[in-house]
């Protein structure tokens, strides 16, 4: 099967169209060097990679400027560059340096940075409902003007919180945008098992909220449905539910023997690859060409290749910095 | 020093409402979220002025001046609007949310402790929390097994979160004003039984700041430190041993954490002998806590065992004579008093 | 208005429905002397009192027997009632004395008696759901052939739990049957102001379960929508959500001034008294006449006459008492 | 006295697979619920052999012999099935859930402390809910702040709970022996740096009672009380010490609730002096909750201060030395010995 692809939206320009693109590559290409450092012995503690998803987060950050807010899950990466976040400062994160964008003290699960309105990737499933609610209140609190949206995955949709957030968010008409993504399984547990629901979108009729389904391999599809919601939101009308049904290649987290799937089912998806699918479209509509593309994907390699090379040679923080950063003042 | 504030009578139920009030009107970033703390939120024919202000009326009469923008009544979802006030104290808010009771913290702990409490030091140092958590503690009332709690010892234990234990209308003014302008997670528990006693109260809007203890009544013989309502118990129970001569100073440590270490460790110093009295149940408490600290810090002061005064290993009975042999009296606290003089 | 009433249901017999009926007035008349009590000092704590949804307990629980579990609320007394609780037992909890159910030791909110399958009212507002789940689990796992029913309120329908349970029950197709009784408020908030759902049966469909909405004050219209449900439950084909719209007379809890509602909502409920139109229905049809009513009424006062005099004059536990029951072992 | 079990080594992680095998074994009502415990549940191609057994393998093979039935994988939910495991374990089941990590105690401790740990008291003793909920716990893994903490304190601190902490593959087994077959409600809180250690470990399907402290090394100078991961450190430290002729002796409490006092207390008679460690935060901890104890009741056996090392009152630290300098160690551990010899 090859990779489909709708139509680019009208509104997309070549240069939004190349800068998604990058951001795309970026994400991937990052996780494949965290799965190669993982497997190094460069990175301690647990790591979920993205990749598979990249039209996701990208379609839907597209969107959003430094003044609105995203929260994530344990799978943060994708969301984190696709909000803007340092890409050599979450290298070195992961690694635990003190140039990390969190000085190391959170690693891959806790990035975040709050002047990118990237408010924390999380260890806790189902832990970002409520705080999406409450970056939308004060959005509406204080007439920002910005909105939030919260990430999470299939699994996360069976959480108390998932339903205590989109209750709140839609009685008091708060801009979020809630966003599934529905990569098929939680850990080994596949979603036809561990969620009720046929759509998850179509849990959004238990909160008269709209609910979505959308193709999460197809940055346009995607693109377009989260510019609807999260219009939505700006003009007041109170949240959406939107499913991205999307995969990811690696497993759960890595070391994940992936015993759960097959190889075909893989195969499959990989067949259907989202960022294979904009490059296609790209040169077929001659917008760029190959060379130009390969050109962006090589300086996206380069600048992993430093941001890697440079937390390497970070040093970690002192041993006093455990003690540091727990209160503002105590 | 200042020049002595003028003070009046009010209860402890008023005081907590005139700190919110003060400092919703000193900063417009204060935000209330709670389970009908407005009360009555879109009920038609309701005129503000006979909204509930929470089903003790702590809150009653905001609602009036700050308008319903300002006074967010929440479904029961407490984890939900828990969660909510972290981030949009994070955002920019200062949001004081009401958990109901503490016993319901069971519901809504994970948006505490790992969504609110942690996130400063997870980002490194990036990121600040300030949220004011108001609940209530304590039996007395008959109000049975799932409210009746105290377990201050579990936010206590858990870094990131700021835990004040007020026992009088003066100290929950000014220690809730200065929670609300703290700029790190303050968890504020309110004794029930308390809402209702009286006592002077400054007028003004100074806060009384987080970590000092308050000596609430000087003596040489032994240094009790009582938490919360305990405060008026073991003043109690001091008046009983001060007729049989035995002077006893009560320190009310007004935090627990930070904890006074100072002040405590001073006491000590002259009494030699520490009795501790909590509400709360024994194992891993707060009172176990203080006396820990002092075991270690202040072993070579002490002449006499460490003496805990607390309630038992059990759930709160709903039985009144159980609930008051559950809660330390000031005849147990005598009693124990007695023991190590 | 006068009071409406569908036709009882074929398989009610005359027995069966004066049963019904003064398990009615078992618990009218229980909550009206709580609430006098309470009034007059008797009853420590907080009181919520069921009268005006006699017709959802009773309708429900006609169906049930001991091997059956049901998990109930704050508001609990009609439950353990409807549930064969002993109601001396039950008068004597209420004033904390040692021949209460619970020996005094819970109260109002938290009388039990697993014997009879009631797993207790509970102070939790959501408590219930995972609870009802577990019941229905061992009844599945076991092969009981028991069933578990979840009361819970409108308010309680917001709670994450409330998700949690539902999802939980659906996937294992749990013998569980929900039963939300709608009156209108969770304390003083109104339902359209804390729910996002028009009706809460409705929120079944994320799920994918049946969602019924039924008048709460329709004992036979009750009686036949939770049989089905439960019916169907038993057959293993898992849970329902059933919405009974009803209301309370009383305040939220003993001392609640209630100013959040109307003296003409109240009369308009009380105009449709679900006790008053079973009445209606039993000497319309001459199934019973009004003499023989009013005498089970009467015999019911004189029941509850003789459990107050008993529980007054019944002994309080020992102090000691405090000490017992925390563990089978320690 | 029997004759001594045949051993053989295992790793604490096949201890508690053992366990949890004889258990189902011996008892049909012993049923496992937890998220991923057997994996892949209803993936269609999958052999149940492939099937995970849990994110660290713990549970892996149980699903073979005992079925999906008896082995449940839950959606992400915990307050949804730790809720429904102690509704089945007071309705007839005798159920095992996992908590994957204590870390997320937050999304269910409702559940555990209000509708399980007090269901026995407020219904008067007539109810039981035997119900074990495993978890994990411990730093030393780079899991950073949501999955490293350890917090058995605050279930210490609920009465209605006993808080079991293996620190020996032995002990695993045999205290997970004993937990199941508790009619009471049991956390049992498995150290995940430990998983991989190995150590004799007796055939059979011997418990080891609840509420008996191990001595896992004596010695004269100072009673060393340490917790879960804290006795290898512990058992470290005594080499170091012994070299300079310092003998401590290293005692496992194995359960916090109940506390073996009477074996602390024989050892404090004999070596006057205590040291506590543990790798949980300070405040409200269970090594002030035991320094609390011996302060009261042995405090005219001690010659020194009571000494805890502990974690600092800070989240724990993702970065490698960050989270080193974190758990107390066995120079650290020497250290404090030292300073009260
Ligand atoms: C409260 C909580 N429960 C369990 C876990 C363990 N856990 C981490 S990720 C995960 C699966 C999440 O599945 P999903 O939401 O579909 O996200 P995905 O991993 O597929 O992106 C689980 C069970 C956790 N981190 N937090
Ligand atoms: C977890 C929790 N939050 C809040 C409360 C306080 N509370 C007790 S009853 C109640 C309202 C419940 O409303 P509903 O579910 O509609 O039941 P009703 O009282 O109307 O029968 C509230 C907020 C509680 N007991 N438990
Ligand atoms: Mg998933
Ligand atoms: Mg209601």
């Amino acid at each position: 099967m090859s990779a489909t692809q709708s139509a680019a939206p009208a509104a997309l320009d070549r240069d939004q169209l190349l800068d998604m693109y990058r951001r795309m590559v970026e994400i991937r290409q990052f996780e494949d060097a965290a799965g190669k450092n993982f497997a190094a012995g460069m990175i301690p503690g647990f790591v979920h990679l993205y990749a598979g998803e990249e039209a996701v987060a990208v379609g839907v950050c597209s969107h959003l400027t430094d003044r609105d807010y995203i929260t994530s899950t344990h799978r943060g990466h994708g969301h984190c560059i696709a909000k803007g976040v340092d890409i050599p400062g979450m290298v070195a994160e992961l690694m635990g340096k003190s140039t990390g964008v969190c000085k190391g003290k959170g690693g891959s699960m806790h990035i975040a940075d709050l002047h990118k309105g990237m408010l924390g990737a999380n260890g806790i499933v189902g832990g970002g409902f409520p705080l999406a609610c409450g970056a939308a209140l004060t959005a509406k609190t204080l007439g920002t003007g910005g909105v939030a949206v919260c990430f999470f995955g299939d699994g996360a949709s069976n959480q108390g919180t998932f339903h205590e957030g989109l209750n709140l968010a839609a009685i008091w008409k708060l801009p979020v945008v809630f966003v599934c993504e529905n990569n098929g399984y939680a850990e080994a547990t596949p979603v036809h098992y561990h969620c009720s629901a046929t759509d998850i979108a179509n849990r959004a009729g238990a909160y008269e909220i709209p609910g979505v389904v959308v193709d999460g391999l197809d940055l346009f599809a995607v693109y377009e449905a989260a510019g609807e919601a999260i219009e939505r939101a700006r003009r007041g009308e109170g949240p959406t539910l939107l499913e991205a049904k999307t995969y990811r290649y690696y497993g759960h987290f890595q070391g994940d023997q992936v015993t759960y799937r097959t190889e075909e089912e893989l195969a499959r998806f990989r067949d259907r690859d989202a960022i294979q699918a904009v490059r296609d479209f790209i040169t077929e509509r001659s917008l760029a060409t190959a060379d130009e593309l390969n050109a962006i994907d090589q300086d996206v390699t380069a600048e992993l290749d430093a941001a890697w090379d440079d937390a390497k040679a970070a040093p970690f923080p002192a041993p006093e910095e455990t003690l540091t950063d727990v209160y503002v003042a105590y | 020093m200042v020049a002595a504030t003028a003070t009046r009578q009010m209860t402890y139920l008023q005081a907590v409402n005139e700190a919110l009030r003060i400092a919703m009107r000193e900063d417009p970033t204060v935000v209330l979220i709670g389970e009908d703390i407005a009360g009555g939120a879109a009920v038609d024919h309701l005129i503000d002025e006979d909204a509930w202000g929470g089903p003790m009326g702590v809150t009653k009469g905001l609602v009036q001046e700050f308008g319903r923008e300002r006074v967010l009544d929440t479904p029961i979802t407490e984890a939900g609007f828990i969660g909510a006030a972290v981030a949009a104290a994070t955002t920019g808010l200062r949001p004081v949310a009401e958990l109901m009771f503490v016993d319901f913290f069971g519901c809504c702990m994970d948006q505490i402790f790992n969504q609110g409490a942690k996130l400063r030091y997870m980002f490194g140092g990036k990121a600040k929390v300030p949220l004011v958590i108001r609940t209530q503690v304590g039996a007395g009332v008959g109000a049975a097994a799932q409210h009746s709690g105290c377990h201050y010892s579990v936010f206590t234990h858990m870094p990131g979160i700021k835990t004040v234990i007020p026992s009088t209308p003066a100290d929950a003014k000014g220690l809730l004003l200065s929670a609300i302008r703290d700029d790190d997670l303050v968890m504020f528990f309110e004794n029930k039984v308390l809402y209702g006693s009286k006592g002077e109260v400054p007028e003004g809007d100074e806060g009384i700041p987080l970590g000092v203890a308050d000596i609430t009544r000087a003596g040489d013989d032994v240094t009790v430190i009582a938490i919360s309502r305990m405060v008026q118990q073991s003043l109690a129970a001091a008046e009983a041993l001060a007729r049989e001569g035995i002077e006893i100073e009560v320190i009310d440590p007004r935090t627990l954490s930070p904890l006074d270490e100072e002040t405590i460790l001073a006491s000590v110093a002259k009494t030699h002998r520490l009795v501790i009295v909590d509400e709360d149940n024994p194992r891993c408490g707060a009172a176990a806590d203080i006396a820990a600290m002092v075991a270690d810090k202040g072993f070579d002061l002490l002449d006499a065992p460490i003496k805990l005064v607390t309630a038992p290993h059990t759930p709160v009975p709903f039985s009144p004579p159980l609930e008051q042999a559950y809660v330390p009296s000031p005849a147990r606290i005598a009693e124990v008093v007695r023991s190590i003089v």
